[in-house]
């Protein structure tokens, strides 16, 4: 047992770490997040260089990683800085799915992903699906030897900017039925798609997609015909590990701001930190956040585990970040006072990170309802 | 015991009712319900009606131009504008200053501001907190120095909400140093025209622009602009206050979030059926509709004991603690019941005017920004942390 | 609006909290909680003498009150003193019962009750049917003119000590159906009755009973046949007001115990009230008090009004109740320390008698769960 | 990162459990699951088993007995002794005097009294509490004054575990009053048989008697029975309070309730369906077991900095702050469970030999009395706030 980092990946951790603190500060990232494309396309670049794409992907697609814990290593730094370039949508979900049940072509264009140069996107989720994995309606049907697509997706991260996106169609069964989904690669630019890009209230990007009449080829399905429901949980699986540690490290800089803004900043002629009351409720804070560590290094290590077991972690995990997340967010700006609710200070930015992460893959009431039923089922 | 309004309050509650149908424009009610933003014009038009109808100063004395309500009709009065959707009246100059000059300023300032606050000439705003000074006011910098027959004053206040609409200031300012902290601060009235005053805006987490700092470089102030005796400012802050508390739990807004966010929640889809029948979902809405059932009650209980003669003193506090709780926790409620649409963030949806369709639901777009913003309740106007050091030295006395 | 008792109401209180303060000290009753009946017949002729039961009677019936208030009153006071004598089941189930549904004759034998000689309880529930009102198996079958009774019933309050039972029983209808209920008035010494009393947590008695092949003639039916389900709720509705009055009355002598203790006891040189963290906690505390209390009064006010209206206030007050007596109970022990583990002190009897109060009645989430579908039904 | 044990690591976990399998009687485990009252035969008959296994003193160094165990098999072997329902090793001779004696007594104590603690023949209780030192043990009052070759001791201590069932007793006393209240103290055996002993029970809120108080009248204790040196017993007991705090986050004991609070919410009907498959109940039910999960590992990461040579610091706080808190939620959710049935109060039932059948279902006699016992577990050791003071000490270094 030893839960201290490889030294390939504590390498890793420190050169991003290094890298994040020379370039993404946070008027920076601020900057980024403002601008009209929502990131920044030559810190895109560089963070590929430093591995930052290929540590999530394993060996035999080009990668050097793709472990729970190479997930964990990167997205808790990046949630440190909170990096607003597409790392989610393109290296975990989308070259994660590509990686696990792609096509030998399809798998050819990781090469491309992890050097930075193609940008993906998971349209999933539809208006009506909320946190269900298997509510889909967008349908594909089979014309002349070609795939028509026609449906909506619904808050695509990076769905504006994306080369191409991974859609999920109904190729068979009702409507919430696990079977029958297929998933299609397609470029963004195909005849039929029409996005309608947005910012989202923690300074990243997101789409409404629609399909219309949207024909691709065979080549275009990924996997299994109407199998696609296990790659799904698992790609989301991956998502929610991959913002569980991000979480991680945004809740640790926001607890770390908290703290020394608590012993620097005086009232009634004492420092804050000097009132018990702050005091204690700091000590929660840390006590969650490390409950919120622990949470999110177990589901780490079971990810390669039986469905059951994977899963149940993850769902834990999910709602043990997604409760002290709040908690978090809540506290550090109670504590900061008038400062923390304004837009020029860098805690509130933390802040809303954390909440909207919450609104990513389900949040802790859905991972508990969850994880209640896979333990009565086990 | 008798928990129910007399005929007379029936009736009152009534006339109230039926001005708002006629003089409180749907659009205005309508914008102010769905989160919208609000102009310079739809504050003054609503003063405006009020004067007309002589209710805007409801708290004042009545041969100051108040109504003489007692405080069951007080509290109808502020519940049923908030229920119908009203803007709130711009409390500055109407809450805040002019119980101040009728009770410390001289003749000639009420004479000159009242009459002017209540036709709206003058919009006021006000000059209290400063960087730093957070929760413990009396730490205040701003200087004032005597020069001749006026102050030059010097500093800096923040978090000054509509500053920059506003004519007029109200500042507390240092003219002693000298002595403890809550001596030596004076009550000061300020053109915001006069040379010296910068307004910056403060863009807050949601991404909006209420508050703003406002800089003092050599300003020159009249001396006839200082109320009541100087280095008394203290005194006359601290009046202001504690000066009608009632509405601070807000229940009607907690009242209106409640009844959206349980429309929401019917609308919203969970595994095809509608979010209000989940269970666990079910279950925090109905915690907080409990809970603020019971806090109707409790702030009933103490308009009651008000209107027998009673004075409020803890249950302020204790009312301002529970109403931001429930307020925020509604919120919390409402952005968790969107599910994925609480994420994007179209802040030019919330102009008048804005034609686009909405991303996702309509009644969304508003909703995260409102969460965040929502966290200033339990911040200003003395924390809920001061709050409770307030109510535990009035139990415990140590 | 007045939220002032009346002065009838007042002067009842003035003469109930002296009698209490003299007479029923916390050593005496816990010794009368220790003894073999578990109550004294001695202050129990005394406190009827005093009018407390009469007090939560309607005139009709010999009594001189009846209201909410009323019992909201009487109750609080004894809530004050944590009582163990048997008021709940005998003045406010039994005898209301009587007072609403009874025939004349039966509503003759309240004299007695209200004069403190006749001892009632309500044997409804059973040991299948947690805190449902209406999922009863007891069997009343009609037998030559007779009804014969059989089926069994859990803790039943003052089941040992009764002279006479209301026993709620199936005369038609499935086993948790609301319509088939009917409510009968037997002598506990009446042949095929057995009970076995035990003491209870909090200092009380109940009994489990069995009813085996019991006879009882016409006169014993309370109400109309089959129709009692009303009659039952309204009767639980009274309980749950006087229950919530007795937990406020508790609640603020354990909240006065500790505040007084945190004024006196010092630790590290200070009273355990200087320390921030204590009163803050102390603060929260009476707040969820003073949320309680004005909920009870909210569900008292809205006996008269109709069904909707009147179970969800009671729902409201029994799960803020539940609640603030759970946070009231174990923050007053835990601010106590050690002497606040102890049987010879009286603050943890007043936790364990708000702690049990939970799990009369229905508890804090049944009655939330009852709350929401009372709302979402109206 | 690896989560996994060694295969060593699986080896020794199987040996223990196999030691456990023939060891350790089923009628004692299922008492000691089943919430019944153990004798003191109970405990001594499972003191001698270990004793005789040479796992008794397991950490204490090996040349004095001990394991040489790393701190992940000491983990392991307290987890599964708490998993099989072995009655605890009673702490006070074995984890607490043995440990003093090895660091600061003379050899002549380390002679006489260690072997009699490994055999049993002495059974220690601690005397540290007094009444109204609470947390501030430092405040004692006890006082022990030299005449001639002997101690005489007067005062009162409390909370004396078991003191009732001790041979001897282990207590500070303050020798020296003219100082700082942690210089002063002394570290002193004491034989219970000594005249002018007297151990008076405490029936604790849940109606049982397992702690006391114990006065001292005139109790003459002979000089070499001081451990170490006079006026420096504070450093001893200091030392004492440190040592081993693995076990402190109870996860085990936690895994057992969760363990039983499932099976009874499996057999309690609601609504004629298992209280189990309630949405909320089961809603509660697994977030407090998502929350023993996580402890879990973060207990096991602090085990395993432990064998990397890390020495815990505010861990150790932490994990007591969430173990007892997850423990009290438990037997909350227990209690919660029984509905109805959690009210009968039949303390007899708990005894060996009690035949009568159980009224309601056999699991809930001991529920609410455990629910109410449990209280203590945030209150005794440093309670919570006591470890929330260390931990904001550490962290905030104000």
């Amino acid at each position: 047992m030893d839960f201290n980092l490889t030294d390939d990946r504590r390498m890793l951790k420190e050169s991003l770490s290094r890298f994040l603190q020379d370039r993404y500060g946070f008027e920076t990232r601020n900057e980024i997040a403002g601008s009209e494309q929502g990131f920044s396309r030559e810190l895109w670049a560089q963070m590929a260089e430093l591995g930052l794409i290929g540590a999530m992907l394993p060996e035999e697609v080009g990668g050097f990683g793709g472990e729970g814990f190479d997930v964990m290593t990167v997205m808790e730094e990046l949630g440190r800085a909170i990096v607003v370039e597409p790392v989610l949508p393109t290296a975990v979900l989308g070259a994660g799915i590509l990686a696990e049940a792609g096509s030998d072509s399809q798998k050819g264009l990781l090469e491309k992903v992890i050097s930075g140069e193609l940008l993906l996107a998971f349209a999933h989720g539809e208006p009506q699906s909320r946190y269900s994995l298997s509510d889909i309606t967008c349908q594909a049907e089979r014309t002349n030897g070609d795939w028509v697509l026609d449906g909506q997706k619904a808050v695509v991260l990076n769905g504006d900017a994306a080369d191409k996106i991974i859609v999920s169609a109904r190729t068979s069964g009702t409507d919430d039925d696990e079977d029958g989904l297929t998933l299609f690669l397609i470029d963004t630019d195909a005849k039929g798609i029409s996005r309608r890009g947005y910012a989202t209230v923690d300074g990243g990007r997101a789409a409404e997609i629609t399909l219309e009449d949207v024909a691709v080829g065979e080549d275009a399905v990924i996997g299994e015909l109407g199998k696609a429901f296990p790659v799904i949980e698992e790609a989301i699986g991956r998502g929610i590990l991959a913002v569980c540690a991000e979480a991680l490290g945004a809740m640790d800089v926001a607890k770390d701001m908290t703290l020394e803004f608590l012993q620097t900043r005086k009232q009634f002629g004492v420092p804050l930190g000097k009132f018990q009351v702050l005091q204690h409720r700091m000590v929660e804070m840390c006590l969650e956040i490390e409950q919120a560590r622990s949470a999110t290094i177990l589901a780490a290590g079971r990810m390669k585990e039986d469905r059951a077991t994977r899963e149940a972690a993850l769902s834990a995990a999910k709602n043990l970040v997604g409760r002290s997340a709040r908690l978090v967010a809540e506290e550090s700006i109670q504590m900061h006072g008038g400062i923390g609710m304004t837009w020029e200070y860098a805690l509130p930015h933390f802040a809303k990170r954390l909440t909207m992460i919450d609104h990513l893959f389900g949040d802790a009431d859905h991972h508990l309802e969850r994880f209640a039923a896979l333990s009565q089922a086990s | 015991m008798d928990m129910n309004f007399t005929p007379e309050e029936i009736a009152f509650r009534d006339e109230v009712r039926g001005f708002l149908k006629d003089k409180l424009p749907e659009a205005l009610a309508a914008k102010v319900k769905g989160g919208k933003r609000l102009l310079k014009g739809d504050y003054e038009l609503w003063h405006t009606r009020l004067n007309e109808r002589g209710w805007l100063a409801w708290h004042w004395p009545v041969d100051h131009g108040g109504t003489g309500w007692t405080p069951i009709e007080k509290h109808i009065f502020e519940e049923e504008c908030v229920a119908a959707g009203a803007p709130r009246v711009v409390p500055f100059g109407l809450n805040m200053l002019g119980p101040v000059l009728i009770k410390f300023g001289s003749d000639e300032q009420r004479a000159h501001y009242l009459p002017r606050i209540l036709n709206g000439d003058d919009w006021w705003c006000q000059g209290y907190s400063e960087p730093g000074s957070g929760s413990d006011l009396a730490s205040l910098k701003t200087k004032a120095v005597r020069d001749g027959d006026h102050y030059l004053v010097n500093g800096q206040k923040t978090w000054t909400t509509l500053g920059h609409f506003a004519d007029w200031i109200f500042c507390l300012v240092r003219t002693d140093s000298d002595c403890k902290p809550q001596q030596g601060i004076s009550f000061l009235l300020i053109d915001m025209k006069t040379p010296g005053i910068t307004v910056r805006p403060i863009v807050t987490l949601d991404g909006e622009h209420e508050v703003n700092e406002v800089f003092f470089e050599d300003v020159r102030v009249p001396v006839g602009n200082l109320v009541g005796e100087e280095n008394k400012g203290w005194t006359y802050a601290k009046y202001l206050l504690t000066y009608e508390r009632t509405g601070i739990a807000g229940v009607a807004f907690a009242k209106n979030g409640l009844a959206h966010l349980k429309q929401v929640a019917a609308r919203q889809m969970k595994g095809r059926k509608p979010l209000a029948q989940d269970p666990l979902f079910a279950s925090r809405v109905a915690q907080v509709e409990i809970d603020l059932m019971a806090m109707e009650t409790f702030n009933l209980r103490t308009v009651s004991a008000a209107q027998h003669g009673g004075v409020p003193g803890v249950e302020s506090s204790m009312l301002k603690i529970k109403g931001t709780e429930i307020r925020q926790e509604i919120t919390d409620l409402l952005r968790r019941a969107l599910g994925p649409y609480a994420a994007p963030f179209v802040p030019e949806g919330l102009d008048e005017g804005y034609n686009e369709p909405p991303i996702g639901p309509d009644y969304a777009n508003p909703v995260a920004s409102q969460y965040f913003n929502m966290r200033k309740v339990s911040i200003y106007g003395g924390s809920n942390e001061i709050q409770k050091n307030i109510v535990a030295k009035m139990m415990l006395g140590l």
